[in-house]
């Protein structure tokens, strides 16, 4: 035994220790400090970019987002879209299948849609043109997304990185469909389908063009909610989330649920894309998913795969992006400052969960971080 | 400049596809700058939307832009049309301009319009510039096959109309030059455009010219050209000089402000703008940039006597007499497509032995492909 | 032939950028961090690189050119570094989601890269003018001796040092790994955490250590892209965000080798320039061309799943965050 | 004795969530000593070891090692205070060699030196008799060898304060042996060592001192020479429990289970199980013996429909009523559908019987779930199940809706048994249904065992006490690399026999492993 025994020091300065659980309104409390904290940040770094009121800015980011009837309606238009991207993500991820590639998903199930659009446009009446549509997305994206999940399945092969690739698949894809159906020849736009008839296009419902986005989108996240928490296959996805081996043991047949989790996954992310043509651009490109397929995870992960808390979720982020954009065209910033700033509110939201999750003691004291 | 009162009653929207960090883009914002400031209208009647792609998020903001109070809003992408035709028959007190579109006369929508400089006479310049060059290497004996390569975005009519008067400019120098063209797929790559101006050098092209966004192949050229290969290039909207010192001839570009200063001053007035606006050389709507210090030498008296004949009309870019197709000349070509089958089916562009571009709708329609140049994908 | 060597070339030029994004992803793996913030990381290499020259050459009356590259990589090191320390300590310190925050560091690094490299271009007076020929310059310097040697000099010499020095990373990144006291610590560390902290090794310590190291690495990538690749420009056309996935994707292919994802960047390279050398491609069809380096990609994936080579397998502890007391 | 303190806690307390692990301990270790520490599951011990290895950071109270006060904030420091501590669980690198996990951590050089890693280990080897390859992945080796590897680590590493959690759970006999004589050689050398482990006959053979945890509370130490297996369990549950196990004689026993030619092979088309039969009768427990890894998790797992069996092989099962039903070739979901009532404890608790991340009553749904018509789960019934198994086996948990993953170790293994228990088994299987469990919670065990029996289920009882076996089991077949080598009667057989048997095959059971 030697002087080795000097290096035990004091006590370390933080301790963490996990949590059991945490009453809401206190969970709730560490997120807003959260939100506040990542607020303080941006407005120092866009006082410092502008020299402007922040206050200021952040009004414009109010008067972006709903300044105007129509942007209260794109703006709902677009957390409905993210929310049922994040809808589609939650089964996989409580499976703890990390599907990176709603992406890719929602992409072949636009490309779906607009096919139908283009090749049935003039043959089917527009209700049942819709309906076609509205199968042949679902089955286009579950298609795609049960690739990954037969892989997966059968060998084992990891999912993150093949969803991932599996995304620049579909992108190419697109790009050679636009090239297939541009319009005129070469201009690689297909440009707004069937502008003249309307075909496939969702009709305005009490006198709203979104509103059918929203009813399909509302129906999709009570009965994932019902689905998740109650249903035996709910049950299921849980179990072969939490250890393949006792879902084995418990009779689960795991290649089955994992198969048909992310068919359901896909399903419902290619009704995204489906909603995307039919319900918003009228058009296919490879913008058509614009990058949601990646921030909807951000969405489905923080809501903790519960999907009403995912509307909470999509409407801060979509209010995000909104609001940035505003403030970049108003105050003559580039455009890319709304996704510095997302990036730093979702830096602050991500590690307020550490606060949730772990208690926190400083030396000496009996003292509590992040309340 | 009209008083300031008058200029009140007008807001101006623009939707661009990206912002200044493009030099097509930065080509427009320039013009629209210009215009406002020759017609008198204030920075606050002009707002202004970057970023926006060629989806939904073009129909959204030419929404919002009406909501906010706008009476002319321009896009100044061609996948912006068919979004801003929508915006357009929804909101008819509202003017609605298509840069570079080609469907405002079709549409019969009285306030949807399309505008488009002449930009076949800027390449046909640079065309000369680079013929010029051409011919000395040929004199020199430094190259001995005149093949010229192009990197193209798309096979765009545009880009075809373009590539074409850019062939026939050098063509007017050394009759026997040839061409390849490679597209990129892309308005905006600089990488990909890099790689398919060495593609093309690698198959002993020495001069590249190109009708895509970046500076990718001009500066490809430049490190040819270092690395001690004769190869030149001709570049497009922005001076290539920065990036290609050695290698730059000139570029071929547009001067958007000549059409912006006309929408505004008849915004202003109150009178209807054109359906389909297509100007050139003669008003100052093209041009190209200064000359390289590696133009040949007599490069700037040849291009002053060019551009005088265009300008006078004298000289007609698409004379039927200078090219074939098959071996053959050509002398007829319906050039609008008005029932969506990407065929030509009504307007006869041929006239007297001469192809009139731009006359029948302002958005080029020369989709010929012509003797002497090779699409290589 | 010229083509050949035309393709060869292209390929390890664009193999280059992805192959820093790789090598030093593969050390944050390693390490078990599963940082899927590299095309943001890479993003910040680029913009800092390109603003550290544009700056020195812009203030300085006669600059330096080795001054400005010393300048440009350290720069670029340590601004990726920092996009790393902000993913470890998210998901190190605060046990963030590892793919969440990922994915929201490249949404911030290419936020503010291209933010920063907008503005540059509007101080530099347009698109195209950012004036830092001289530093470009230096990176694309080859050693004029040996490019000068023909075919062999075209193909192996006609690059900037980054090129090289991408290799030499690779190598040395592998021997650290594979034969060393810290690289046995660090791969411990990827596989089993528990065991590493019972063994003693600071896993804290050595996450943050090699995904910051690795964030600088993936840095160059962004900057040899931005320097060499594009010579000193910037574009916000989102093109380093495409290869940061690539990067992503050739660790994989690499399967979490170093030396392998040398001849997998070029092999990259090569499938991703190979069309523009075939001719006849129609343009759809070279769309379909372009899947192929992540079909390839997917590929490999599924074969290492099928032979369950277990060297082959991803580090055991990829994407989970550790914590000493739970169990 | 007469010796100077190694280490010393004081009032160390130590809490996770709403559980007290451990509560005002106070423990002396002395130089030159081998303390046991003894405990019901969850009583701590684990806990308390932990936090001298610096896994864990206690609440409060002190640590003095050799007389002065230390922090001991990580493992790093722990090892720098030449503590060394083998864990319950296996801290090996699975993808890293003997040698490399062996040097994990020290970087003694920069560049890692194979040969002389290896060379000391060979010389430990030798030293202690253990067989370690150190070029062998750690992947590739069988649980006992892992065992030895922590083994030659910590006398690799050296240590004047050794911990070891349990290491004899997996040893055989002779190995076990060879570890105690280890531990002797160390003690004489001065070094102080703590063991943990439930075999009673083991703490009297090797410590000097006992010291008892109970729920988290250091009961009192005692010297081992002043004590007996009696006393100590008295001490462990705080009453008197009777070592006996009754066993009934089989009433009318029907055969259940027909096992015949059974042979398994794993993913390297080595057998596992080469031709195995045997039948289990309702009305009795049958034992299965052999040394770990001679099939027995084969054997059971290829019954439950978990492990791919070859097509030779033929497992019957005969119910009450009815046509035989052939099981060999089906998944566990078949087997269900089937309407078999067949009950498994399997060896490996939170990572297949039960989800560590549930709660009890989800728990209690992994059999059920499928029951009842349409889409929905039912979740009324598994919450009543829930509170019978907490309330009559006796569970300790804070609440239904506690995860399983934070009950100790015993009480993990009660919610499991009672759960399989429930479904009323005509089969009913446990592989080391007491592995790891305190003498109380085995009782308890090995009494609902027999409550099944008397029911007419057949029971098969996988164990690795012998003395266990001998004392519970009707019949006991012993395996031996795969094979059966024998069934004998447990009544009049002997522990050596059987013990023979588990070792040497007999005449006639050559073993040749063959390739599928
Ligand atoms: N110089 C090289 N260029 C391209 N590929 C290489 C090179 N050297 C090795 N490789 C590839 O890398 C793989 C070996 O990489 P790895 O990092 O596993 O080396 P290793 O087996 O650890 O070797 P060492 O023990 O010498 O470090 C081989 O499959 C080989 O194809
Ligand atoms: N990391 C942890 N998180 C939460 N609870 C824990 C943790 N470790 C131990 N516990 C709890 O602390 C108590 C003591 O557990 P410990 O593992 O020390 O018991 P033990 O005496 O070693 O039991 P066993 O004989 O079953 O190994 C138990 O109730 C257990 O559930
Ligand atoms: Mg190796
Ligand atoms: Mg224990």
């Amino acid at each position: 035994m030697s002087k080795k025994h000097e290096v035990a020091s004091r006590e370390p300065l933080i301790r963490m220790s996990k949590r059991d659980g945490i009453p809401t309104w206190k969970s709730i409390g560490v997120r807003l400090i959260g939100l506040a904290l990542a607020l303080i940040v941006c407005a120092v770094i866009i006082y410092s970019l502008t020299k402007l009121n922040p206050l200021k800015v952040y009004a414009a980011m109010f008067k972006g987002t709903f300044g105007t009837n129509k942007r209260v309606w794109v703006t709902i238009r677009d957390i409905v879209m993210l929310l049922c991207i994040a809808v589609g993500l939650a089964p996989a991820f409580k499976m703890r299948f990390w599907n990176i590639g709603a992406e890719g998903q929602i992409l072949v199930g636009g490309i779906a849609a607009a096919a139908c659009m283009i090749y049935l446009g003039k043959s089917l009446p527009s209700f049942a043109l819709i309906v076609v549509m509205f199968f042949g997305s679902m089955v286009a994206g579950g298609i795609w997304g049960t690739i990954p999940a037969v892989f997966k399945a059968r060998w084992n092969a990891n999912e993150t990185l093949f969803t991932l690739m599996m995304n620049y698949v579909a992108i190419q894809l697109t790009s050679f469909f636009v090239a297939k159906w541009e319009n005129p020849f070469g201009s690689n736009t297909v440009g707004v389908i069937n502008q003249m008839t309307k075909a496939g296009w969702f009709p305005p419902v009490f006198g709203q063009m979104y509103t059918l986005n929203v009813i399909i989108v509302a129906v999709l996240t009570v009965a994932m909610f019902l689905y998740l928490r109650y249903s035996k296959h709910g049950y299921e996805i849980a179990v072969v989330g939490e250890s393949e081996n006792t879902a084995r043991y418990a009779a689960i047949n795991v290649k089955t649920v994992i198969k048909r989790t992310m068919a359901v996954s896909g399903a419902i992310c290619g009704i995204a894309g489906f909603i995307a043509v039919a319900g918003a651009s009228h058009t296919i490109s490879t913008s058509t998913a614009g990058g949601r397929g990646f921030t909807a995870i951000i969405v489905a992960w923080l809501a903790k795969f519960n999907t009403f808390t995912m509307i909470a979720i999509s409407a801060l982020i979509v209010f995000l992006e909104k609001g940035a954009i505003e403030i970049a065209s108003q105050f003559d910033l580039n455009d890319f400052v709304s996704e510095m700033i997302t990036g730093i509110i979702l830096f602050f939201i991500l590690g307020s969960e550490f606060f949730i999750n772990y208690k926190i003691r400083f030396r000496g004291g009996k003292k509590e971080a992040g309340k | 400049a009209a008083p300031a009162s008058e200029a009140k009653g007008v807001k101006i929207g623009v939707i661009l596809v990206h912002d200044e960090n493009t030099g097509y883009d930065a080509a427009h914002i320039e013009g629209i700058k210009a215009g406002a400031a020759a017609a008198g209208i204030a920075d606050d009647q002009i707002i202004w939307k970057y970023n926006i792609s060629e989806d939904e998020k073009c129909y959204d903001t030419a929404i919002d832009l009406v909501e906010q109070g706008c009476t002319y809003i321009f896009s100044d992408s061609y996948g912006h049309q068919s979004h801003m035709q929508q915006a357009a028959s929804e909101n008819p007190e509202v003017v609605f301009v298509s840069m570079t579109g080609d469907q405002a006369a079709l549409s019969k929508l009285p306030n949807f319009k399309n505008a488009f400089t002449h930009t076949f006479e800027s390449r046909y310049v640079s065309g000369v510039v680079a013929g010029m060059k051409l011919k000395e290497l040929m004199d020199a004996g430094t190259v001995t096959d005149p093949y010229i390569g192009y990197v193209g975005a798309y096979p765009y009519a545009e880009v075809v109309s373009g590539y074409t008067a850019f062939f026939l400019g050098v063509q007017s120098i050394v009759p026997s030059a040839h061409m390849d063209v490679i597209y990129t797929n892309s308005w905006y790559d600089p990488t990909a455009e890099a790689e398919a101006a060495n593609a093309l050098i690698s198959k002993g092209c020495c001069i590249i010219s190109q009708h895509a966004d970046s500076t990718g192949a001009p500066s490809a050229v430049q490190t040819a050209l270092d690395a001690g290969k004769a190869v030149y290039c001709v570049g497009y909207n922005i001076d290539m000089l920065s990036v290609a010192p050695n290698a730059a001839l000139t570029s071929a570009q547009n001067n958007w402000g000549v059409y912006y200063t006309y929408a505004f001053k008849a915004a202003l007035a109150g009178e209807d703008i054109v359906t389909d606006w297509s100007e050139g050389y003669a008003t100052g709507a093209n041009m190209i940039s200064a000359l390289g210090k590696s133009c040949a030498a007599g490069t700037a008296e040849k291009v002053a006597e060019v551009e005088a004949a265009i300008k006078d009309g004298t000289l007609n870019i698409f004379d039927t007499a200078t090219f074939t197709v098959g071996g053959a000349p050509v002398t007829t070509y319906l050039a609008i497509d008005t029932d969506g089958d990407f065929a030509g089916d009504t307007g006869e562009a041929i006239e007297n032995g001469i192809f009139y571009e731009s006359k029948l709708r302002s958005a080029p329609y020369f989709g010929i492909r012509i003797d002497g140049i090779t699409e290589l994908s | 032939m010229t083509q050949v060597i035309s393709l060869i070339q292209a390929a390890i030029v664009f193999g280059t950028v992805i192959l820093f994004g790789a090598v030093g992803e593969i050390l944050a793996e390693k390490s078990g961090n599963l940082n899927l913030g590299v095309p943001g990381v890479m993003y910040l290499g680029g913009i800092a690189g390109l603003a550290a020259a544009f700056f020195y050459e812009g203030n300085t009356v006669n600059p330096i050119p080795i001054v400005s590259l010393i300048l440009t990589l350290a720069a670029a090191f340590l601004v990726a570094m920092l996009g790393g320390l902000i993913y470890s300590f998210l998901t190190i310190t605060l046990r963030a989601n590892q793919n969440v925050t990922g994915l929201t560091l490249t949404v911030f690094g290419g936020g503010v890269a291209n933010l920063f490299g907008g503005t540059l271009n509007k101080m530099a007076g347009g698109v195209g003018q950012i004036s830092v020929a001289m530093t470009s310059g230096a990176f694309r310097t080859t050693i004029p001796a040996l490019s000068g040697l023909g075919i062999v000099g075209q193909i192996l010499f006609s690059y900037g040092f980054m090129a090289y020095l991408a290799v030499i990373l690779a190598f040395l990144v592998s021997w650290v790994l594979n034969k060393t006291s810290v690289g046995l610590n660090l791969r411990a560390v990827g596989e089993n955490p528990a065991t590493a902290d019972a063994a003693g090794i600071s896993v804290t310590k050595y996450k943050y250590l090699a995904t910051c190291i690795g964030a600088g690495i993936s840095g160059f990538g962004g900057l040899y892209y931005t320097m060499d690749y594009i010579k000193g420009t910037w574009s916000t056309d989102g093109s380093i965000e495409k290869l940061g996935w690539l990067a992503v994707a050739l660790v994989i292919f690499a399967t979490w080798k170093p030396k392998r994802s040398i001849w997998g960047a070029y092999l990259f390279g090569a499938l991703f320039w190979l069309f523009f050398y075939i001719p006849g491609l129609t343009r759809s069809s070279q769309e379909i061309f372009k899947m192929l380096p992540y079909l390839v990609t997917l590929l490999v994936l599924v074969m290492v799943a099928l032979r369950k080579k277990r060297e082959d397998q991803p580090p055991h502890s990829l994407g989970v965050a550790y914590f000493r007391e739970e169990r | 004795m007469e010796s100077s303190i190694a280490i010393r806690m004081v009032n160390i307390t130590k809490t996770f969530g709403e559980v007290v692990a451990n509560n005002k301990v106070c423990l002396d270790i002395n130089q030159s000593e081998i303390l046991a520490l003894l405990g019901e599951n969850g009583s701590g011990k684990t806990t308390l070891m932990n936090m001298l290895a610096g896994i864990y950071f206690p609440d409060s109270g002190e640590i003095f090692i050799n007389g002065k006060a230390v922090t001991i904030a990580s493992p790093k420091i722990a090892f720098d205070l030449h503590i060394g501590m083998i864990h319950q669980h296996f801290k090996l690198v699975d993808v890293l060699t003997a040698a490399e996990n062996i040097i994990l951590g020290l970087n003694e050089t920069t560049v890692v030196d194979v040969k002389h890693v290896r060379e000391a280990v060979k010389e430990i080897c030798n030293r202690y008799g253990f067989v370690v390859d150190p070029d062998k992945k750690v992947y590739d080796m069988s649980v006992s060898e892992k065992q030895t590897l922590e083994i030659v680590k910590v006398l690799y590493r050296g240590a004047d304060i050794l911990i070891l959690d349990e290491p004899t759970a997996v040893l055989t006999p002779q190995e076990t042996q060879k570890l105690f004589c280890v531990m002797r050689n160390m003690k004489e050398d001065g070094k102080s060592i703590i063991i943990i482990t439930h075999k009673l006959h083991e703490v009297m053979e090797i410590s000097d001192r006992v010291a008892v945890l109970r729920k988290g509370f250091h009961i009192g130490d005692v010297p081992t020479s002043e004590t007996n297996a009696m006393k100590l369990t008295e001490m462990m549950v705080g009453r008197a429990v009777s070592l006996d196990i009754e066993r009934s004689v089989p009433v009318n026993p029907k055969p259940k289970l027909v096992v015949k030619n059974l042979t398994v092979c794993d993913s390297d088309g080595i057998n596992r199980l080469s031709n195995v039969d045997f039948t289990a009768y309702g009305g009795e427990i049958l034992g299965v013996a052999g040394i770990s890894g001679s099939g027995q998790k084969e054997l059971l797992e290829a019954i439950a429909g978990l492990q791919y069996c070859q097509s030779c092989s033929s497992i019957e099962f005969l119910p009450e009523k009815g046509e035989k039903k052939q099981l060999s070739g089906m998944h566990p979901i078949d087997i269900k559908r089937l309407g078999v009532a067949l009950a498994f404890v399997p060896e490996d608790r939170l990572g297949m019987g039960l989800v560590g991340s549930m709660d009890l009553t989800d728990n209690m749904m992994l059999r059920s779930y499928q029951d009842g018509p349409g889409p929905f789960a039912d979740r009324k019934k598994p919450k009543q199940l829930a509170e019978t198994v907490v309330k009559e086996l006796e569970v300790v948990t804070p609440g239904l809706s506690t995860p399983v993953r934070r009950l100790s170790g015993g009480n993990v293994q009660k919610v499991l048994v009672g759960r399989e228990i429930a479904m009323q088994p005509q089969l009913l299987m446990s592989a080391y249904a007491v592995r790891g469990l305190d003498i109380n919670t085995s009782y308890n065990i090995y009494h609902l065992l027999n409550e099944q029996k008397k029911r007419g289920a057949a029971v098969i009882f996988v164990g690795e006490d012998l003395d266990v076996l001998l004392e519970l089991c009707d019949r006991i077949m012993v395996l031996c690399s795969g094979r059966v080598n024998d069934i004998v009667d447990a009544r009049t057989t002997t522990k050596d026999e059987v013990g023979y048997l588990m070792t040497y095959l007999k005449e006639g059971k050559t073993n040749h492993e063959q390739k599928a």
